[in-house]
């Protein structure tokens, strides 16, 4: 309860008041840095949770792994996190938990390796024996750009692979420090202010479109509140297609990115789906399993609450 | 008059293995309430581990020390002790009546009182202009008195003294002994003090224990039949005063070259009960 | 007074280095920027809301960090320090706790206390109580001998002789352990705060305003803001213990 | 070993034993996946350890950077700090970069390191580097100072040559805080280890595997990882107080005693 | 004799503002190459102030010291001093056979030399036995042998010792004062040298120079015009001695009790000229 600690903007969800038959009006979210973060950001400033009578309050995290702590302690309802991570934590049995509201799928442009003008790297194969970075061994990076290498006939163990965090890869090629690197949204616009171009798409192909994050909820929160999971779904069609609209999308951006406005408009945006769709899902499934380590042999059906008919 | 002390087969080792010293072997004495005894004995020969185990610093490898006929065990009530290495044993962080203050803060003197007493007991050994300075603003010897006022100050039953005038001038010393024998008379305290300076033992003393050399025994245990008033002239020209300073300079010499000539038999000696014998082999 | 000349000669030519080492091209500004763009930049961060935020929350979960780090370790330095078959019977766990990475801890100390300001506060006492912990232990055991029986002769209660003896003795070095856990608390608070952005902090603010947007002026301005704070509280500890410890001979100057 | 240190010896693991014990009841008690029991850490510790490449790919090279990043802090800051501890003019000069750089997050720094150092191990050195020199150094310079006066008077007075003090009277004033600063840099080198091989690309090491085992669910293996990292402190240290032992044989009033 | 030491108009204050004290006050006096001067004042007068003045050691705040007619700025060569404070002058981490070498190590000296010449040293003050032990396993008085033992050891031309013998047994002291005298006749050191001890001062010294009260100034510079060769026991009985003895005792007393009487006009003190007045006014 020190605000001044916590910053000012952390609410109370202490009482609960009841209305509107839910089970549980008052939600703490786990939201994502970047565009991931969007569509809640903008479910809360238009209102959509309010329509629905819930009262949320979102809580950003630097990565999915690191909300599923608030998670699975109870402080956090629903989390938004990655698809990788969530099917390995399925995998280890960590949570016990479904997506409720698929949030962001890729497009090509916005996630991609790139590297210095003129460094010589046009396509897959000049890959080979350079220096790349993937921000996290098996993550997203990591296991789109070995499928892609794969769809392209190359060896996905020919190339070295760095861990260089997303924002700190424009420098390091800028450096020299390494030669290419996968780059989302904002830093792609960032990096190519200085002096860096796209060389190779990874959502293409065998994972054109794929679908790389959404929210999730913990099966016995599922369980007891019904209500309550399908009304945040509801809000968060309305506010998907929200952040679908460019203006809308950039009067929240700059708070989730920390980017100006002027770089925040040059953007390539992602793809805000509706709905949860179990097919999606399962290729995301199928690549883990081919590029990413996974063993397990997963079901999507069993993982997602669909979204309900508005 | 009852006893305060009893010392009986002391030892004590330092170490253990190869690097083991026996600096105290079998001592064993008594001292009087309201006795002042002296002891004197060569440099080295275990007087300040005898005083340490008095004092309850450290727990002795053998024998056993009753103060008032309890067994000492840890540091006795009531107890005082001016260290030898008295630059040492003063509180850097404190100034000099802060120092002397000390133990009577622990002994929940009123504050008063306590500054009275502190004060007076600076003033006794000339110390008053130095109160408010730290140990460090002072010369080795007002570091000495200030350990002396610290041990009269607490007025002690049993006070321990280790050297305690051995770097003040002769006319300090002088009047610091005249105080000491005061103190005693007066407070009734018992006394025991190493010195390594005979007229001072004999002047200062009722009784003069001697040590021998390392390791330490009692050679001889002498009482001092001078009147208790004493005076810094005329007792020192008497004839006893005279006769005794020159026995105790006697047992000394004789046992530190005995010790040289018969120092692989150490085991053997006998002497805290032969000081009969001791006399009569004068050199 | 010459000793302030001779800090600030050394501050300016510390920063004159910086500026030239951007300048000649040894590093490029935007990864280093020169050491007058920064300062601008910092200068700036006062008219920054999101930034006075954050570093009250920083400056608050510090004082409490620090705080706790004393109250926890110098008793508990105290205790292990004079007891010695504690400090057997203990070590072998403390040996075991002590090198673990408070990073990698984050996620079990979420999962214990959720993500608001006490997981980095935790985080930064776990971290800091061990140079107050380890540099109280070593001075417990370089007390003067003779001190300490002079205290036990005058049969000194023990409480008395912890705070007129035992304090003062130690109190030059557990002070150097103090103002090593200051810098450390803050460095694993802003760690922390970077890492998982879960609290307001200035850690947060350097990700949103620095880091992600490539702008390492703002991220350094920000870093000159947390060395500025170190020195400064250093500063006061130190000042703390030239003014009550003068008599030691020991008590730092860094 | 004499019956007291085997008593000693007894007693102190005894300790640890019951740690484990109720570690091992506490955590099957709660069954959380983030806190396994630490018969699943073991069992998770073969998988890690054993039957791979872990030893030659990520438990030497890291060991290698800590003890690279700490033995130069140690060779760096004992003679320096050696040196201001008794200069104080000097140290006016040089303490407002000490008290500004003491206090500056490693991890904000990475980017800078980064591009400045590249990638691999250098980096990582540095980093390493960065934190640990400050115990060291700040101790050292407070061990410096603590020469007492009488002696640095007999030093002057017998003309005792520069070398000399230093090495013959500084230093072995200094060592007891030396080793303190030691044995906390020994354990920041540890912790900053794992921060440089979370920030600075490196694609092995114990650092990443912990990190790695962590995003991607490995509990118990990132457990094993965790415990690894606590046994290296554990068996740095007890080197390290062996080594203490035998520095400081000749100091009365103080009893190092390793860690066994 | 060429003079080997010149002090003239040395003044010396600690601190400043209101807590300065004047700890030396205008003193001057010479020795001659190879003299032994001994120095005798009330405790805290100024004499090891002095004594580290004309070491070097601290900058004195008025006058000039000079060492074969070279003025002193900083500790000149070829200097050993015993200290005072004796137990923090050795250096706990060397064995006692260290102490004693270590400024033999920085002066150059071959290993096998240096071990004999330590060795000697410690035989020499009786300590041939310790020579393997560390300076806190020894007894007070050892540990000031071995600070004697490390001076002579280095062979100096300016030896300043400073209460060297307060800790040892009157035997042992014969025989260190003994030992002083035969090696500076050996090896023509001068020797300057605080005792507290009247009978010392004159049978080991060549002059006796008496301090006042603080602030030091020169009381009294007395030539002991005993023969170079002395013997403990002929030597103190001769009627010289007993003579010289007495008038340093007075001139001790007188000037105390002036000083106590007087302490209004220190100011007005011209006493370094007058000794002739003090001898008349004895008490
Ligand atoms: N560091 C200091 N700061 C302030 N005053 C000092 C300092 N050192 C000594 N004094 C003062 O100077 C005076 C002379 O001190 P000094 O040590 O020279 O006396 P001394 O003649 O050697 O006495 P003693 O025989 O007791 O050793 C004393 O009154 C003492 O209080
Ligand atoms: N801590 C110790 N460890 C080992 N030996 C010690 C220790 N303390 C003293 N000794 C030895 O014990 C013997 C007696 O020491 P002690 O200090 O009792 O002598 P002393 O009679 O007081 O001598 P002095 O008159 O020189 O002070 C000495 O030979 C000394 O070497
Ligand atoms: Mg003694
Ligand atoms: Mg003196």
């Amino acid at each position: 309860g020190c605000s001044a600690l916590n910053g000012s903007s952390s609410g109370d969800n202490s009482s609960d008041s009841s209305s509107g038959g839910l089970e549980k009006t008052k939600l703490n979210v786990g939201i994502l840095t970047g565009q991931q973060g969007v569509s809640t950001k903008l479910a809360e400033k238009y209102g959509y949770f309010k329509d629905q009578g819930l009262e949320v309050t979102s809580k950003m995290f630097a990565s999915g792994p690191a909300a599923y702590p608030e998670l699975l302690n109870g402080n956090m309802d629903f989390i938004i996190t990655n698809y990788i991570s969530f099917f390995q934590a399925i995998a280890q049995k960590t949570v016990q938990a479904k997506i409720v509201v698929d949030v962001d799928q890729l497009n090509e442009n916005g996630l991609v390796v790139i590297a210095k003008q003129g460094s010589g790297i046009k396509e897959a194969k000049d890959l080979v024996g350079k220096k790349v970075s993937i921000h996290q061994s098996a993550s997203v990076a990591d296991v789109l750009l070995r499928a892609t290498l794969k769809d392209h006939d190359v060896d996905p163990n020919s190339v070295h692979y760095q861990q260089i965090k997303f924002p700190d890869i424009p420098a390091a090629i800028q450096a020299g420090t390494i030669d290419a690197g996968v780059e989302l949204e904002p830093y792609i616009t960032q990096a190519e202010k200085q002096g860096a171009e796209p060389v190779l798409k990874i959502v293409t192909g065998s994972t054109a479109n794929i679908t790389a994050a959404g929210y999730i909820a913990l099966d016995s929160f599922i369980e007891k509140n019904p209500k309550t999971v399908a009304a945040f779904q509801r809000a968060m069609v309305p506010a998907q297609k929200a952040a679908a609209d460019r203006t809308k999308l950039l009067e929240v951006l700059p708070d989730l990115t920390g980017v100006d406005k002027d770089t925040a408009s040059l953007l390539n945006i992602d793809t805000f789906p509706t709905s949860v769709s179990a097919s999606q899902l399962q290729r995301v499934i199928t690549v883990m399993q081919n590029y990413g380590g996974l063993t397990a042999q997963l079901d999507a059906n069993q993982y997602i609450v669909p979204t309900p008919q508005v | 008059m009852p006893t305060m002390l009893e010392v009986s087969g002391l030892k004590h080792r330092f170490g253990g293995g190869e690097g083991a010293h026996t600096a105290v072997r079998d001592l064993s004495f008594t001292v009087e309430t309201g006795e002042l005894a002296c002891i004197v004995g060569p440099s080295g020969c275990g007087k300040s581990t005898m005083l340490r185990c008095i004092a309850g610093l450290i727990k002795p490898t053998g024998g056993t020390i009753s103060l008032h006929g309890d067994k000492v065990e840890g540091v006795p009530g009531d107890l005082a002790v001016v260290f030898q290495d008295y630059s040492r044993s003063l509180f850097p962080w404190l100034t000099v009546a802060g120092n002397v203050e000390f133990p009577l803060r622990s002994a929940k003197i009123p504050r008063a009182d306590r500054r009275a007493r502190a004060r007076e007991a600076l003033e006794s050994v000339g110390l008053s202009a130095a109160a408010r300075k730290y140990p460090w603003q002072l010369s080795g010897g007002m570091q000495q008195r200030v350990s002396i006022a610290r041990a009269l100050a607490s007025r002690p039953a049993l006070l321990l003294m280790d050297e305690p005038f051995a770097s003040v001038d002769a006319q300090t010393r002088f009047e610091l002994e005249d105080l000491l024998r005061r103190v005693k008379q007066q407070q009734g305290s018992t006394v025991l003090l190493v010195t390594h300076d005979i007229d001072e033992s004999v002047y200062l003393g009722d009784r003069v224990l001697v040590l021998s050399k390392s390791p330490a025994s009692i050679v001889a245990d002498l009482k001092v039949d001078l009147p208790a008033e004493r005076d810094q002239i005329s007792t020192r020209e008497s004839a006893e005063f005279v006769a005794l300073r020159a026995e105790v300079a006697r047992l000394l010499r004789n046992r530190t070259d005995e010790a040289q000539a018969a120092a692989e038999d150490i085991a053997e000696w006998e002497l805290s009960e032969q000081e009969t014998k001791t006399e009569e082999r004068t050199s | 007074m010459r000793v302030a000349l001779r800090r600030l000669i050394g501050l300016i030519a510390f920063l004159v280095l910086w500026e030239v080492i951007v300048r000649v091209g040894l590093l490029p500004s935007n990864v280093l920027p020169p050491a007058s763009t920064v300062l601008v930049r910092f200068a700036g961060l006062f008219g920054n809301a999101d930034f006075i935020t954050g570093a009250v929350s920083t400056l608050l979960s510090w004082a409490i960090a620090l705080g706790l780090t004393v109250l926890i370790a110098v008793p508990l330095g105290v205790l292990l320090g004079s007891v010695r078959w504690l400090r057997l019977s203990i070590s072998p766990i403390v040996e075991f706790l002590r090198p673990l990475p408070a990073v990698a801890l984050i996620p079990l100390v979420i999962l214990l206390l959720g993500s608001d300001a006490q997981t980095k506060i935790t985080l930064a006492v776990f971290a800091s109580v061990w140079p107050v912990l380890f540099n109280t232990i070593y001075a417990m055991g370089e007390i003067d001998r003779q001190i300490l029986d002079t205290a036990r002769v005058y049969r000194t209660p023990p409480l008395r002789q912890l705070f007129t003896v035992l304090l003062p003795s130690i109190a030059p070095f557990t002070m150097t352990g103090v103002r090593l856990s200051a810098s450390i608390s803050l460095i694993v608070l802003v760690t922390t705060e970077y890492l998982t952005l879960g609290t307001v902090g200035i850690g947060q603010f350097v990700y949103f305003s620095g880091t992600t947007s490539g702008r390492m002026d703002m991220v350094l301005a920000a870093t000159v803001f947390i060395g500025l704070a170190g020195y400064l509280v250093n500063s006061g500890l130190l000042g703390v213990q030239r003014r009550w410890l003068g008599w030691a001979a020991a008590g730092g100057a860094v | 070993m004499t019956r007291s240190k085997w008593f000693d010896f007894g007693r102190r693991w005894l300790v640890f034993v019951a740690f484990l014990v109720v570690w091992q009841l506490v955590t099957k008690a709660v069954d959380d996946p983030y806190f396994p029991p630490p018969t699943d850490i073991l069992a998770a510790a073969k998988d890690a350890f054993f039957g791979n490449t872990a030893l030659t790919d990520d438990i030497l090279p890291s060991i290698g950077r800590i003890l690279a990043g700490w033995g130069i802090s140690v060779v760096v800051g004992v003679p320096l700090g050696l040196a201001l501890g008794r200069s104080p003019v000097v140290t006016d000069y040089v303490s407002p970069m000490f008290f500004f750089a003491r206090s500056v997050p490693a991890a904000l720094l990475v980017p800078v390191f980064l591009v400045a150092f590249g990638i691999g191990p250098r980096m990582e050195i540095i980093t390493i580097l960065w934190g640990t020199i400050w115990p060291i150094l700040l101790n050292t310079i407070d061990g410096a100072r603590a020469v007492d006066d009488v002696k640095i008077e007999t030093v002057r007075a017998f003309r005792i040559s520069r070398a000399d003090w230093i090495f013959g009277v500084v230093l072995p004033t200094a060592l007891p805080k030396v080793f303190a600063g030691m044995r906390l840099g020994l354990s920041l080198a540890i912790i900053l280890m794992v921060v440089a091989e979370l920030m600075g690309g490196s694609t092995s090491g114990i650092g990443y595997q912990m990190i790695l085992t962590q995003s991607s669910f490995v509990l118990s293996q990132m457990w094993a990882w965790i415990v690894l990292v606590s046994l290296l402190g554990y068996v740095a240290n007890l080197l390290l107080s062996m080594a203490e032992r035998r520095a400081l044989a000749w100091h009365p009033g103080f009893q190092t005693e390793a860690a066994m």
